[in-house]
């Protein structure tokens, strides 16, 4: 029983490592082929962000316990991710947008970005946005 | 293996009784009723300094120009930064200590059974922080600049910069107190709600638990979800007030309005943090003095989680107007309405818990039964303001001072006075003089009307809150207008002179009162079952256990109208 | 019932009393109806030494229904508000009427600055005319306004008007209203500004056609007394430059 | 503090005491970064040009500091089940573990805070880089805190043998900690 536990967090550890090693390839090969807009975005939200909630829900259910813990607790740490995200789009229609009804944002995007040598992608990600 | 602990627990405590200095038994002290008393203590003293600022600043509006007895000129600043602190003293150094952290370390571990909160390290070291929060604030108000003056609300740019708000160190003191009293709460929350989850007396089932636990607890969970997104709000403006970044400039790209968003995220909930444990204590006074039991127990609990689930639903309704997107309003004007069907239910409930019974009108049930008609007009004056339309116009008038004054102070001194009556013989053991209480009760509520209701009539006639001087204004500047707003101070005098006949007989009570015994009031929870005073570790014969629901009054089977929930009897009556 | 304590002055006022009228009438019965409940069964279940309170638990369907009929009531009252409440918002927030004169309204610490269209009813134009804390309109006439911040927040209140909405600073937030009562009144600042919040006080002034068209004549910039607006004017925008530099 | 408080050692729930508390912690933590990084994404979304300054964070630090937290997360968790074996020595080699690879996490931070600074993005460059460093200087004081406290009870506790459960409570932190990373990494390093 004691080894197996360990063996468990063995395999999961490695399997963390290879998701880890993906998401930070995601990007890269992005820019190795030169994707840009949407096929960039489509590569990069599953590798960079699929993947993390993936590590994530890995971590938590077996380095925490969460599967074989009381209901409580995943009850406790679901409802408050819940309400984050009620939050985020309470608020999303005002400070998400530059412009709404009857109201706008007169701010401009600065041009060029603090760090010079990396301005190129600029034009084509303000549209993703 | 209870009795053995406990008795293991009398043991001890004798033993120390004899070394036990004043400061580790009264300042240092792990124990939750010393805690409890501590920060019961430091809100009256917060509370005095809060009635005092509102003495000098409805002085100001009844004489506009002339000097405030035992205060001197009101300049404009000063006057913002006295509404500022009055407001904010009350909310977070007022009602929250005295309702949830002084009730809740009290009452729940003697309600639920056991000896202690389960961390009283932590339980000690959050008094401590709040303590030192406390601190910080009153120190803001002697610092260079004076206190902090932008509204408890305290928005950006306003509150980030200095340029703006001419206190450049009154605000940032002002935020870092009111950061530390959350730390403080935090952590106490998290002992509450830890404390009521597992620390049970034997055979206390869920539906066993008094409703001030339930509202306490309920209050803590609440709290605690919203106020994250504030402290995360909070560093990023002290970042913008002290070192200069730009995350609520709009020149820089930020945006002033999301602060609005991440305070009433917490505001909101924040006004049921602190109605919650009120309603609890009503609802605990109500029952005993009926000697009734709670009418629908299970439906007001309901009703209290469907209560804290939509408060998250509703906070942008403070926000009608101030530059949200006006289709908002359709969303938060919906769920702010609904809102109103579970306050009724609970209100309901509590009035139906009246019918049948045998009202005693001792002064904590004069409290208690006020509670319920100052706050239904509180409430139902939210309507106007929940409904966008009237919003338009009634935002930012004194028609919604009114209306949450109306709220907030049957919650944080109605519920604060029934408290103190109803549990005085446990805390002290001993008797409130009941004459006095009556004079202090008949006092209080009746000035207390004299103060709101004229304003209900200025803020309808288009009057706006934290003006300094309404002889500015020329449509203000009228005698009619006037004279309410002379009523309304003197109505104030009148109620703060009302208090002292309160302190007096708290006072003298704790040497002169009657001896309570162990159960004055021949109410049923666990409470009642500890000696008055009771002694650290709570209840030195041993740890009760519960055998039925808190509130078995008046019982068919039985010859007594009362049966407390530790007495063994051959049946579980009701609450399966 | 509002307008015995104050004017209504624009077209969507009584629209805004209207719904208050409403408001009063359902939330006021349910609140005497409590009160009356309440105070009966006070008085009426008052201590009596022959009487022993009833035990009643509130947990059988048949007295769960004595606050479950009141409560769907209750919701039945909560929708008339809503849909009045909707219809009133979507009138004066959402949906504007043609423009027939504009007005831009610019709030700093602490004042009010209003730039109106002059005789062309065009803004941006060279005979605008600006004016600290002076509102003129003329009576009968949808007004679009534009509302900006030089500062901080705060708030366009004009009580008679039944009309608020806060300026905030990065944005520039748009509304309208349609004056149809002649006379002078206040405009107060509704959101908590700094220091001098309280005198933060300017004077809308409505006028019928020919007293407006003569205000517009005294004032407009080409005539003789314009050197002090002009100035007052450019002291304002230095210092919203600097405000701009500074932050 | 003289006698053993009752309460503490009652279990309605069935979960013990200390743990519940842990995930109340948890759970407030999680609104805390909740806030902070729904108020981020907020501004993510609107500005365009952030997507530029996200390119300029070193990924490759990241990446390794990634993973030393993952790594830590994997000893602390052994660590766990040693104590549950009630093995004082392992669990306390594995509690140092993890701390060693906490402060090699805290290290490559102040590394990589040099290397950005001294290229002149600092927290006033811009709103990007205020969320930046608030973000991660918030998530690095708590690695400092999770790392003290963890020291504490090697030191303290598993040495002398007793409250064996806190060695699960602080994994359960850390794991929150790491869960933490694992998010403001695609957030500020790699979506660009």
């Amino acid at each position: 029983m004691a080894g197996n536990s360990l063996k468990k967090y063995n395999r999961i550890y490695v399997a963390l490592l290879i998701l880890f090693i993906v998401s930070v390839l995601g990007p890269e090969i992005a820019d190795i082929f030169g994707m840009e807009g949407l096929s960039r975005m489509a590569l990069i939200l599953p590798t960079a962000f699929g993947i993390a909630i993936v590590k994530a829900y890995m971590v938590a259910a077996h380095f925490m316990h969460l599967k074989t813990e009381k209901i409580y607790a995943p009850y406790i740490l679901l409802v408050s991710l819940a309400l984050m995200v009620v939050f985020f789009f309470g608020v999303k229609i005002d400070i998400m947008a530059s412009e709404g009804h009857n109201w706008e944002k007169p701010y401009k995007e600065p041009t060029e970005s603090s760090a010079s040598h990396h301005g190129d992608h600029s034009e084509s990600h303000d549209d993703d946005h | 293996m209870a009795e053995v602990a406990t008795a293991d627990v009398s043991h001890d405590d004798h033993h120390h009784e004899h070394e036990q200095t004043f400061w580790s038994k009264y300042v240092f002290s792990t124990d939750h009723k010393i805690i409890g008393f501590q920060y019961l203590f430091t809100g009256i003293a917060m509370a005095i300094i809060g009635g005092y600022f509102a003495y000098v600043f409805r002085m100001q509006l009844a004489f506009p120009g002339s000097s405030v007895p035992f205060f001197g000129i009101v300049s404009p600043s000063a006057y913002n930064s006295l509404v500022t602190n009055h407001g904010t003293i009350m909310i977070f150094w007022v009602a929250m200590p005295v309702l949830i952290a002084a009730m809740g370390n009290f009452l729940i571990p003697l309600m639920i059974g056991c000896d202690d909160m389960v961390f009283p390290r932590v339980n000690r070291l959050s008094y401590q922080i709040f303590l030192l929060s406390a601190i910080v604030l009153i120190a803001s108000f002697f610092v260079p600049g004076g206190g902090f003056g932008g509204a408890w609300t305290a928005y950006p740019p306003l509150s980030a910069l200095a340029k703006y708000n001419a206190t450049p160190f009154g605000a940032p003191m002002w935020l870092i107190a009111v950061a530390l009293e959350i730390v403080a709460f935090l952590l106490g929350g998290i002992n509450f709600i830890t404390t009521a989850m597992n620390a049970r007396a034997k055979g206390m089932r869920m539906y066993d638990i008094p409703i001030v636990v339930w509202m306490i607890v309920i209050a803590s969970m609440l709290f605690m979800a919203s106020v994250g997104p504030l402290v995360a709000g909070a560093v990023m403006l002290l970042f913008d007030q002290t070192l200069g970044t730009t995350f609520f400039d709009a020149s820089a790209g930020g945006d002033p309005v999301l602060w609005q968003h991440l305070f009433w995220f917490f505001g909101h909930p924040e006004v049921y943090v602190v109605l919650l444990p009120a309603m609890g204590i009503v609802a605990e006074v109500m029952c005993t003095f009926a000697r009734k039991k709670l009418f629908g127990y299970k439906l007001i609990l309901y009703a209290t989680v469907g209560l804290g689930i939509l408060s998250f639903f509703v906070w942008a309704h403070h926000q009608f107007i101030s530059g949200v997107d006006p289709r908002a309003a359709y969303l938060f004007t919906t769920t702010t309405l609904l809102i109103s069907i579970p306050v009724a239910i609970m209100l309901f409930a509590y009035i139906a818990t009246l019918y049948g019974g045998s009202i005693q009108f001792t002064t904590a049930m004069l409290f208690a039964l006020s509670f319920l008609a100052e706050f239904l007009i509180g409430g139902v004056t939210g309507i106007w303001l929940g409904s966008s339309g009237t919003d338009i116009y009634l935002h930012d008038t004194y028609f919604v001072l009114a209306h949450f004054h109306y709220t907030f102070f049957p919650i944080a001194i109605i519920g604060t006075f029934t408290a103190i009556y109803y549990w005085y013989p446990k805390m002290f053991g001993r008797m409130m003089n009941e004459t006095w209480g009556k004079i202090h009760f008949w006092g209080t509520i009746i000035a207390f009307n004299g103060i709101f209701l004229p304003l209900f009539f200025l803020g309808a006639a288009g009057q706006h809150r934290r003006i300094y001087n309404y002889q500015n204004f020329p449509d203000l500047a009228g005698d009619n207008m006037q004279d309410l707003r002379v009523f309304a101070t003197i109505s104030l005098v009148i109620m703060l002179l009302f208090q002292i006949p309160f302190v007096i007989n708290f006072i003298v009570s704790l040497k002169r009162g009657k001896k309570a015994g162990k159960n004055p009031w021949k109410a049923n929870t666990l409470e009642w079952v500890a000696p008055s005073p009771p002694p650290h570790g709570n209840f030195p014969d041993g740890m009760p256990e519960v055998y039925r629901g808190p509130y078995e009054f008046a019982h068919p089977d039985r010859e007594d109208d009362y049966w407390p929930q530790n007495e063994p009897g051959n049946q579980k009556p009701a609450n399966k | 019932m509002l307008e015995k304590l104050l004017p209504a002055a624009s077209t969507y006022a009584k629209d805004i009393d209207g719904l208050f009228d409403l408001i009063t009438y359902l939330v006021g019965f349910w609140f005497i109806l409590a009160m009356g409940v309440f105070f009966y069964l006070v008085f009426r279940y008052r201590r009596k030494p022959s009487e022993k309170a009833q035990y009643i638990t509130g947990e059988t369907h048949k007295q769960k229904l004595a606050i479950e009929v009141p409560h769907y009531l209750i919701l039945l009252c909560d929708i008339a508000i809503l849909v009045l409440t909707f219809i009133v918002w979507h009138h004066v927030k959402i949906e504007k009427p043609p423009a027939e004169d504009e007005v831009r309204i610019v709030g700093q610490q602490w004042a009010w600055t209003f730039y109106h269209s002059g005789a062309d009813g065009l803004l941006g134009t060279d005979d605008d005319i600006a004016k600290v804390n002076e509102l003129h309109v003329k009576k009968d006439t949808v007004y679009h306004y534009k509302l900006e911040s030089r500062d901080v927040m705060h708030s366009f209140s004009v009580p008679v008007f039944r009309l608020k909405q806060d300026t905030i600073p990065g944005r520039i937030i748009e509304g309208w209203f349609e004056p149809n009562k002649t006379g002078e009144w206040d405009i107060q600042c509704a959101e908590m500004c700094g220091v001098a919040h309280g005198i933060m006080a300017a004077r809308i002034f409505i006028e019928t056609e020919e007293e407006h068209a003569a205000w517009i004549a005294a004032n407009s910039p080409n005539s003789a007394d314009t050197s002090m607006i002009a100035k007052n004017e450019t002291v304002l925008e230095t210092q919203a430059q600097e405000d701009r530099s500074n932050g | 503090m003289a006698h053993q408080i009752i309460a503490t050692s009652r279990s309605a729930t069935g979960i013990p005491t200390g743990r519940l508390a842990v995930w109340w912690v948890v759970a407030s933590e999680i609104f805390i970064f909740g806030g902070l990084i729904a108020a981020y994404l907020l501004n993510r979304f609107l500005h365009g040009s952030w997507a530029q300054e996200a390119a300029v964070t070193n990924t490759f630090i990241g990446g390794i500091n990634t993973f030393w937290l993952l790594t830590s997360s994997w000893f602390v968790v052994i660590a766990h089940h040693y104590s549950e074996q009630r093995d004082a020595k392992k669990t306390r080699q594995f509690l140092w573990l993890t701390i060693l690879l906490g402060g090699f996490f805290m290290g490559f931070k102040f590394v990589e805070y040099y290397k950005e600074i001294s290229h002149g993005m600092t927290l006033f460059t811009n709103n990007f880089w205020s969320f930046y460093y608030t973000a991660t200087g918030l998530h690095g004081f708590h690695v400092l805190c999770g790392m003290v406290i963890m020291a504490i009870i090697a030191e303290g506790d598993i040495k002398n043998e007793r409250n064996w459960h806190r060695v699960e409570n602080i994994g359960i932190y850390w794991h929150f900690v790491d869960i933490v990373w694992i998010f403001l990494f695609p957030l500020l390093y790699i979506a660009k």
